[in-house]
């Protein structure tokens, strides 16, 4: 049963108030995109043992979408973030490398 | 059909009987077949304190180079091995196996056998494995307690009666005996259901006689003896850590034990398919979640058949031992603990109180997790890959035992002829076209 | 959207003002004005607007607040809750749009499509302690959490240290007031926790 | 024989009597007994049988690890089966019966299973039973089935009641003996809010039994002292009767509160599970002593060393007049001496090691108790009751060096840590060759959100086991807690503790060290699913040599309880036949929970009204009054049609569509979602969101529109408003208003947010009413307040104003074909709109219609309907509409999806109408077949049926479908399948099959 704080509104909460949204930082591919591409974006999936990116709602909260960085090994949550950007805060990023050292995942490490 | 004492192979065997103790590397006798399991074997081993078993698999060191290396010593790549072996004379097989084998969801399941799919493809396979299961205990000579009770999945709403009065109809043309069946019925067939339920009365139910349970671990257990017995190597504590390529084709894999080669590769690995993939360089639309399981202290039999009940999500069926095994949900989150979230447990058991009101008194034993491959259409993936005589068995999601037969026979023959009617719907590139096998369509039903 | 006046006598709340005496008394409010405001918060022409129509400014993350009339709740970022007499809810929706002029916004009533339900009663947080996975010990009076009572969204707030206000849909209205009920009647006490 | 002794019993009121039944007959206990120490004190030694062999069992614990005293208790509502005794707590007309036996506990058929035991070795069933095939299922698995299983179904509802409760805390200290309320006392002395719970009804675990002193005080002091302080402390909580069920990730924590199993007739609910979040989690959860592996081992009488004291010093009970002590530690010579002490018979203390022990033996031989060490039992002997025992050295065969006659033995094989919580998260154990156990090892504890440890086991739970280091351990543990929670917990001492000095525990896994075949197939590891030391070699001998495989192939610690007596000398066996080191074969997963718990528990409140949320309408009052056949949809229960007097659905359905059809109807329509999006980006948003353009519609009109997802498929439609320059009001399906609205937020906050767009579900706020029928505008005018007419307010046209006095929106919109006007007005006023709207469409006979005749009428005109025409695999091409495909877009979600290969193939299956060439109505979910077989064999297909029903309008039975090609072969017939096997011949024709130029809804 994790437990995540929603960035929004600063509440710590248990996963029964937020609903999952899979892999996060992903680019949309429309109409004009190569078969590969939009193929890749639709259904190509990280599964990392480890660190790993990805969507959150606090669906029975503020309503608000947002990111957790969490190992889905060991469940540790390195940080929740705003869904509003393209890739992890800096700090987070630190955060991981300081507890994992050498991670990456797609592009950021 | 299988003859499994009959195949002539030619293996050493240690003399544990001797000591009592098993030594995997004594090599003192030399025998043609494995003893047959029979009730006269049974009697003759009583009267002497069981010391004549033998091992039900050997446990070798890898050779150099095989015809095929399996990866993934579960029962989908058991089945495999012994399907290349029994239909395509394909022998010379290493199964290789990070862990124990049989230890990963082929032992946590709720041990559900069901054919009763909608989509063609999902009917032709799961049927083929259902029509597997009926006489693996004698083509094993293991009994693998295949119980052919009958499921039922019922209707609770109207959209739910139309649901799987559609997929009767398929079956029906499929060649899947099943029929859809009355709340009288279904009471009758179970009576400890509350088919008044206020809520969702149970208005009917898609009936599968010939759907029914089998004892999983028998099933890996069943399957290693056999592949043993015609003289593959079952390699346990063996993990894979590259995949070895000469160009675009695949020629070994390395592992914890060395490198070995092969000329072809089968990937049989559940939810760790994606890290197998990337060693070879490509990749998978599979993403790895937990899912849940529980079953209840033991009781005096109350219910023979399966039910299901989507509507509320949840299902039991109850074990030899007595225990009613049920089947929770899955977790929407990425995870490799098998360890769930409990509010699935809640949600569950929550249902099925309602559905089956004396099971409120019951108590949970025990439940666990098991880690399940989701592909993006929720249904499997058995293909060739981007990499030559490669290939790839995976994506099983929620509903691998009932498939575990029938997979391993279309790998096989996928792999050993390069094509396969059962496999062809399931390759890997349906993705890119748009091709799915969607079996959420009729009722929102879980494997 | 909508102007004019209702007739009273065809108000009818979800559950008709039902009431429960327990260990806590649940009770259903009367028809209670709410309004939902979506905008962005930190934005100078919201903070100003709500201001200058309710008295008060935005309430600061998760607290409520009291205006001239009613109260404010904070909702999210982008949104707060407005609540005040049921009859005055289009006027002051009237007010906070022109108020709002051209600053992106949306201002709607939703005092029909919720539910108000009241607690009171020492044991107040542990009726919502048996329904909520949350914190409520730790909930301060003029805090509010949305948050999952059972089954259902809600959002609730102390509104003393023996009392609090839960505002739910109208659809679940009696799904709402029997968990209530249920966890508050005699005999159900935790005790000491 | 077992009986109560005239003193003693720390825990009774011996001044309370309780009655109670068992079996059927009447006995009496006291209060302050468990259900387990008042059948010793009546001398009811056997109670039940085992699992797979029937053989007698008896009570060998004093506690949750007991694997054989499981009843059937209670009656009818109340019944519940598996019953533990060791922790029912006795109350008044308890009634419970024992298990698994047939005809009687006595005489049970089932143990001739004993007799063929040296065939039913570990395994049996795989190698038995395999021919001929239909005998597994029709002979042999109905009679294994029947012989397992233990408890007796129960047949009624439960009659009780369950709920939860979410609680948070810095620290929970799991357990209530000293350990517990040592680092109860030290987490607290922080300021930390502190919850400790205790399973059993009573605190001090087994330190009050044991003895030993604690700063100058009786342990029992030092615990009622810890009590009182910790009562006083504002940030302390005491639970008894709680259990910690289980650890989850994160924190979380199960609390298992058996409120009132011992006090049945209270009001409240009988459990209530806590759902804990702690910071930190301290399991002072204990040890469990180990039973010791020799022949006979199994027959009551034989008990747990600890056991058997626990009995005589808390309940004042004598297990037996004559016990015969085996160990190999110093703990069981505590039993010697308790029992000695109590005036009962100890003939020998057999200890198996050379050296035997401490100071305790020193006490026991001055009370005059015989010792013999590296001595061991060679058999135990008797049948339903220990008999007597036959004396052996540990390290031979067996050879019996002497008898004694005896009516109980007590052993004690060593202890192991309860480390099932700390292990449920994945706490890593070490194996201890010292003190002969797995003990916890603190550097790779559980980890949470923080990926730090959050469980911490002390005292015992952490290996230790002499009562001045389980204090010290405690202590010190709490502090680290508590510190790393960012508590301060000031510097206190720990208390010194008064204690006998013990000799090293020494391995002992079989008895004696050389045992033969013969014994060893009479030598129990789990009592209660009869796996013997033989049947685990014997697994190792066939291969299964991972603990998993053994654990599986033999059932060992299988049963219901968990194996917490079978485990470890399952394991320490296994390794023995392995040749390999007990940390290299390793453990089983421990798995929650710790105790099995009520399914009711878990289930909580939630049942029948409050089983799941129930979705109403404002409109709901009267649909109840008003004989409404409800259909569940989603959460919501809509009248699928109104029943009146002895009508079937059918013939309400049929009255209800032709009236609509003739003159009036009336469909409550609230429950379409109604959402809201406002912004200067909304009309950009909303092109995105639907096939078709929604920008350019005009104010004050109205549009059907399409939704799919990103994956090109089909997911919802609706009538979209445009109600000013940047306000849109969307319609919904009704299963789609939250789904929709979710979808919108989704895109908005993830992937456009820099576009200036607000959605608000505003479904509720509203009660919508469709009134629909040739009489529709005569009903609104009459009404009066606005103008409804064609000019004023077209087909596919919104107005707001007042209806009759009801502020209203009126939307002319149509799903039936006929003139139809769709009204919203505030909910609140839902229900007397309605009621407006019945009184003064009386002179029409007004006609309240239901979801099915929605669906008829909606399917006469060719309408699709999400759901029925899509299946979440259908594109809107294949419904031919193309025309609500914006050509001029170059993206809207699902545009890209629909260019790929198999979605633009000219073989895909598309819509049209069907009608049966004999006016049948096809079945539902009916194929059409094609000729031949696919390459798997199964029968080709061309098409399917999505939506068929009898029309009343048009006497007959009409259809749509998917068909290969469909639209290019008008008038073709072919041929659908029925489950019974016969086809069904129907001609492919135009889907709109009533009112096809529209006249009747455009005027």
């Amino acid at each position: 049963m994790l437990l995540l704080e929603c960035p929004y509104c600063g509440a710590k909460c248990e996963e029964t108030e937020l609903s999952p949204g899979g892999e996060a930082h992903i680019k949309r591919y429309g109409p004009g995109s190569s078969d590969e591409d939009f193929e890749a974006y639709l259904f190509m999936r990280e599964n990392p043992k480890g660190v790993h990116f990805e969507r959150w709602r606090h669906v029975y909260g503020c309503g608000k979408w947002f990111h957790a960085a969490r190992c889905t090994q060991s469940l540790e949550v390195f940080g929740t973030y705003a869904a509003q950007t393209f890739e992890p805060p800096q700090e987070i990023k630190d955060k991981i490398s300081g507890k994992r050292p050498g991670w990456s995942w797609r592009d950021f490490s | 059909m299988s003859q499994v004492g009959c195949v002539v192979t030619h293996w050493i065997v240690g003399n544990e009987q001797d000591k009592g103790i098993p030594n995997t590397q004594s090599k003192n006798r030399i025998r043609n077949h494995m003893r047959r399991y029979s009730a006269f074997a049974i009697v003759r081993e009583g009267a002497r304190y069981h010391t004549g078993w033998e091992r039900a698999w050997k446990s070798p060191a890898p050779k150099k180079r095989y015809d095929a290396i399996i990866v993934g010593a579960g029962g989908h790549g058991l089945a495999t091995a012994y399907y290349l072996g029994k239909n395509h004379g394909i022998k010379n097989v290493a199964i290789l196996e990070k862990g124990w084998l049989g230890g990963g969801n082929t032992g946590r399941n709720t041990t559900i056998i069901r054919s009763n799919y909608l989509q063609d493809p999902s009917a032709a396979i799961y049927d083929k494995a259902r029509s597997l299961y009926e006489t693996m205990s004698q083509d094993l000579n293991y009994n693998v307690m295949f119980s052919p009770r009958g499921v039922m999945m019922l209707a609770q709403t109207e959209h739910e009666i139309r649901g799987y009065e559609r997929t009767a109809h398929a079956n029906a043309l499929q060649g899947v005996a099943t029929e859809f069946i009355s709340p009288q019925r279904v009471k009758e067939l179970v009576p400890i259901i509350n088919i008044h339920g206020p809520r969702y009365p149970v208005l009917g139910a898609l009936w599968q006689p010939r759907g029914g349970t089998a004892r999983h671990d028998a099933v890996a257990w069943g399957y290693a003896r056999a592949c043993s017995d015609m003289g593959m190597d079952i390699i346990q504590q063996c993990e894979v850590t590259g995949v070895r390529r000469d160009g675009d084709k695949v020629i070994g894999v390395d592992t914890t034990k060395g490198a070995i080669d092969c000329d072809k590769l089968g990937v049989v690995v559940a939810g760790h398919s994606g890290v197998l993939a990337d060693m070879a360089g490509f990749r998978l639309p599979i993403e790895s979640v937990a899912l849940q399981a529980l079953v209840s202290e033991p009781i005096k039999p109350c219910m023979d058949v399966v039910v299901m009940a989507n509507t509320v999500h949840g299902y039991m069926s109850q074990s030899d031992k007595g225990e009613m095994v049920i089947g929770g949900g899955a977790d929407g989150y990425n995870n490799y603990t098998q360890r769930g979230s409990f509010h699935h447990i809640e949600e569950t058991v929550r249902a099925l109180v309602e559905t089956f009101p004396m099971i409120s008194r019951l108590k949970m034993l025990r439940q666990w997790g098991g880690i399940v491959d989701m592909t993006g259409d929720r249904s499997p993936i058995i293909s060739k890959t981007p990499v030559e005589n490669m290939f790839i068995n995976c994506g099983w999601g929620t509903g691998g035992f009932k498939a575990i037969p029938g997979s391993g026979y279309a790998m096989a023959e996928l792999m050993a002829k390069g094509v396969s009617p059962l496999a062809d719907e399931f390759t890997m590139w349906r993705f890119g076209e748009g091709k799915f096998i969607d079996e959420s369509v009729a009722a929102g039903v879980a494997h | 959207m909508q102007k004019g006046q209702s007739k009273m006598s065809n108000i009818q709340t979800a559950m008709n003002g039902v009431r429960a005496a327990g260990y806590v008394d649940v009770s259903e409010a009367p028809a209670t004005g709410m309004i939902t405001l979506r905008g962005d918060l930190s934005d100078a022409g919201v903070q100003k607007a709500v201001k200058s129509v309710m008295g008060a400014g935005v309430p600061a993350t998760l607290a409520v607040k009291d205006a001239d009339a009613g109260q404010i709740l904070w909702m999210s970022p982008d949104e707060l809750m407005i609540v005040c007499a049921y009859d005055q809810a289009d006027q002051m929706i009237a007010d906070l749009i022109a108020a709002l002029g051209d600053t992106h916004s949306m201002v709607v009533n939703v005092s029909d499509a919720r539910a108000v339900f009241d607690l009171e009663g020492a044991a107040t947080p542990e009726i919502i302690a048996k329904l909520a996975p949350i914190d409520v010990k730790s909930m301060q009076t003029g805090t509010v959490r949305r948050t999952r009572f059972a089954q259902i969204p809600a959002a609730f707030w102390m509104t003393s240290n023996d009392s609090a206000r839960i505002i739910c849909f109208r659809s679940v209205a009696e799904y709402m007031f029997n968990q209530l009920r249920n966890s508050a009647q005699a005999g159900f006490e935790v005790g000491d926790w | 024989m077992s009986m109560r002794l005239k003193t003693g019993g720390r825990l009774l009121n011996r001044a309370s009597q309780v009655e109670f039944n068992f079996n059927g007959k009447r006995l009496f206990g006291h209060e302050g007994d468990t259900l387990a120490s008042a059948l010793l004190a009546n001398d009811q030694m056997l109670v039940g049988r085992s699992f797979k062999y029937h053989r007698p069992r008896g009570i060998v614990a004093s506690g949750a690890e007991e694997p054989n005293a499981l009843m059937n208790m209670g009656e009818g509502a109340k019944f519940e089966p598996n019953q533990r005794a060791t922790t029912t707590e006795l109350f008044e007309g308890l009634i419970v019966g024992s298990q698994n036996h047939w005809p009687s506990l006595e005489y049970d058929i089932g143990a001739v299973n004993g007799l063929f035991a040296r065939f039913l070795s570990a395994g049996f069933y795989y190698k038995m039973f395999i021919h001929p095939r239909p005998f597994w299922k029709h002979i042999y698995e109905p009679f294994i089935r029947q012989s397992a299983g233990l408890g007796k179904a129960p047949t009624e509802k439960d009659a009780d009641t369950y709920e939860h409760l979410y609680a948070f805390y810095d620290v929970v200290v799991i357990g209530g003996g000293v350990a517990g309320l040592q680092a109860a006392r030290t987490a607290a002395a922080s300021g930390a809010s502190v919850l400790v719970m205790e399973q059993t009804a009573h605190w001090g675990g087994r330190a009050i039994v044991d003895g030993g002193e604690i700063g100058g005080q009786s342990t029992e002091d030092f615990v009622n002292d810890s009590l009182e302080k910790l009562a006083a402390m504002d940030n302390v909580t005491l639970k008894t009767r709680m259990m910690g069920a289980g650890v989850y990730d994160h924190g979380y924590l199960l609390g298992y509160e058996r409120v009132s199993d011992h006090a049945p007739k209270a009001t409240g609910p009988r459990h209530r599970l806590w759902r804990i979040r702690a910071g930190q989690i301290i399991t002072a959860t204990g040890a469990i002593e180990r039973p010791l592996s020799f022949a006979g081992n199994d027959i009551p009488g034989v008990m747990l060393a600890s056991a058997l004291r626990d009995y005589v010093v808390n309940w004042g009970v004598a297990v037996g007049d004559r016990t015969v002590i085996v160990t190999n530690n110093d703990d069981a010579y505590r039993t010697a001496i308790a029992l000695k002490q109590a005036g009962l018979d100890v003939p020998v203390i057999l200890d198996a090691r050379a050296n035997g022990a401490g100071s305790l033996a020193d006490t026991a031989r001055d009370l005059g108790i015989r010792v013999e060490n590296g001595k061991a039992l060679a058999k135990v002997k008797g049948g339903k009751r220990v008999t007597g025992v036959a004396i052996c050295a540990q390290a031979g065969s067996g050879g019996v060096l002497e008898e004694i006659a005896c009516d109980a033995v007590a052993m004690s094989g060593g202890w192991s840590p309860v480390v099932h919580l700390y292990s449920h998260c994945g706490g890593k154990l070490n194996w201890d060759d010292q003190v002969v156990m797995f003990r916890p090892d603190l550097n790779r504890r559980p980890t949470d959100q923080n990926g730090e440890g959050f469980v911490t086991p002390v005292g015992s739970a952490n290996g230790e086991l002499a009562l001045s280091a389980v204090l010290a351990d405690a202590t010190v543990r709490a502090k680290e807690a508590v510190n790393a929670l960012g508590h301060k917990a000031p510097s206190t001492g720990v208390p010194e503790a008064n204690e006998h000095g013990e000799n090293a525990v020494e391995a002992v896994w079989l008895m004696p060290q050389g045992a033969g075949d013969k014994l060893r197939m009479k030598t129990w590891l789990d009592f209660q699913n009869d796996v013997k030391v033989s049947d685990v070699q014997l697994a190792a001998r066939e291969g299964y040599e991972s603990v998993e495989h053994t654990k599986r192939y033999t059932t060992l610690g299988m049963a219901t309880d968990q194996g917490k007596l079978s485990n470890i000398n399952g394991l320490a066996t296994l390794a023995d036949a392995l040749n390999a080191d007990i940390p290299n074969v390793g453990t089983t997963t421990f798995r929650p929970p710790y105790t099995p718990i009520s399914m009711g528990a878990i289930a909580g409140a939630a049942r029948d009204e409050v089983f799941q949320p129930l979705r109403q309408t404002p409109m709901q009052g009267w649909h109840d009054e008003n004989g409404a056949d409800y259909e569940p949809v989603g959460h919501w229960r809509r009248a699928y049609c109104y029943r009146r007097g002895a009508e079937t659905r059918a013939q309400a359905v049929e009255r209800e569509i032709l009236q609509t059809r003739k003159s009036l109807g009336l469909l409550d329509a609230s429950t379409l979602g109604k959402l809201v999006v406002k912004g200067p980006d909304a009309g950009k948003f909303l092109d995105m969101m639907y096939t078709n353009m929604m920008s350019n519609l005009a104010v004050g009109k109205c549009r059907y529109g399409l939704m799919c997802s990103e994956n090109g498929f089909l997911i919802d439609d609706g009538v979209v408003a445009r109600i000013d320059e940047d306000t849109w009001l969307c319609h919904t399906t009704t299963g789609g208003a939250d789904r929709i609205h979710a979808h919108m937020e989704e895109w908005l906050q993830t992937e456009w947010w820099d576009w200036k767009v607000y959605v608000a579900n505003m479904t509720e706020q509203f009660a919508q009413v469709a009134v629909v029928g040739p009489n529709a505008r005569k009903l609104l005018e009459k009404l009066g307040g606005m103008d409804v007419s064609k000019e004023a307010l077209g087909f596919m046209q919104w107005a707001d104003g007042t209806l009759g006095g009801f502020k209203a929106r009126v939307y002319r919109i149509s799903f039936s074909g006929e003139l139809s006007y769709e009204i919203a007005v505030p909910a609140n006023e839902g229900r007397a709109f309605w009621d407006t709207l019945l009184k003064a469409g009386a002179e029409f006979d007004i006609m309240p219609y239901g979801t099915e005749a929605l669906h008829v009428m909606r399917a006469e005109k060719g309408f699709i309907m999400i759901g029925d025409e899509t299946d979440g695999t259908v594109i809107p091409q294949d419904l031919n509409m193309q025309w609500a495909i914006s050509k001029k877009k170059e993206d809207f979600l699902g545009k890209r999806a629909q260019e790929r290969s198999h979605m633009v193939s000219s073989d895909r299956w598309k819509l049209v109408g069907l009608e049966t060439l004999d006016g049948s109505v096809l079945p539902d979910g009916s194929y059409a077949v094609a000729p031949g077989t696919n390459a798997n064999g199964q029968r080709n297909t061309q098409g399917r049926v999505t939506s068929t029903y009898y029309s009343p309008t048009l006497g007959r039975g009409i259809a749509m479908g998917l068909v290969h090609n469909g639209p290019d072969r008008m008038g073709e017939v072919i041929e659908f399948n029925k489950v019974d096997g016969s086809l069904v011949k129907a001609k492919i024709v135009d889907q709109v099959f009533y009112d096809a130029e529209g006249a009747k809804q455009n005027v």
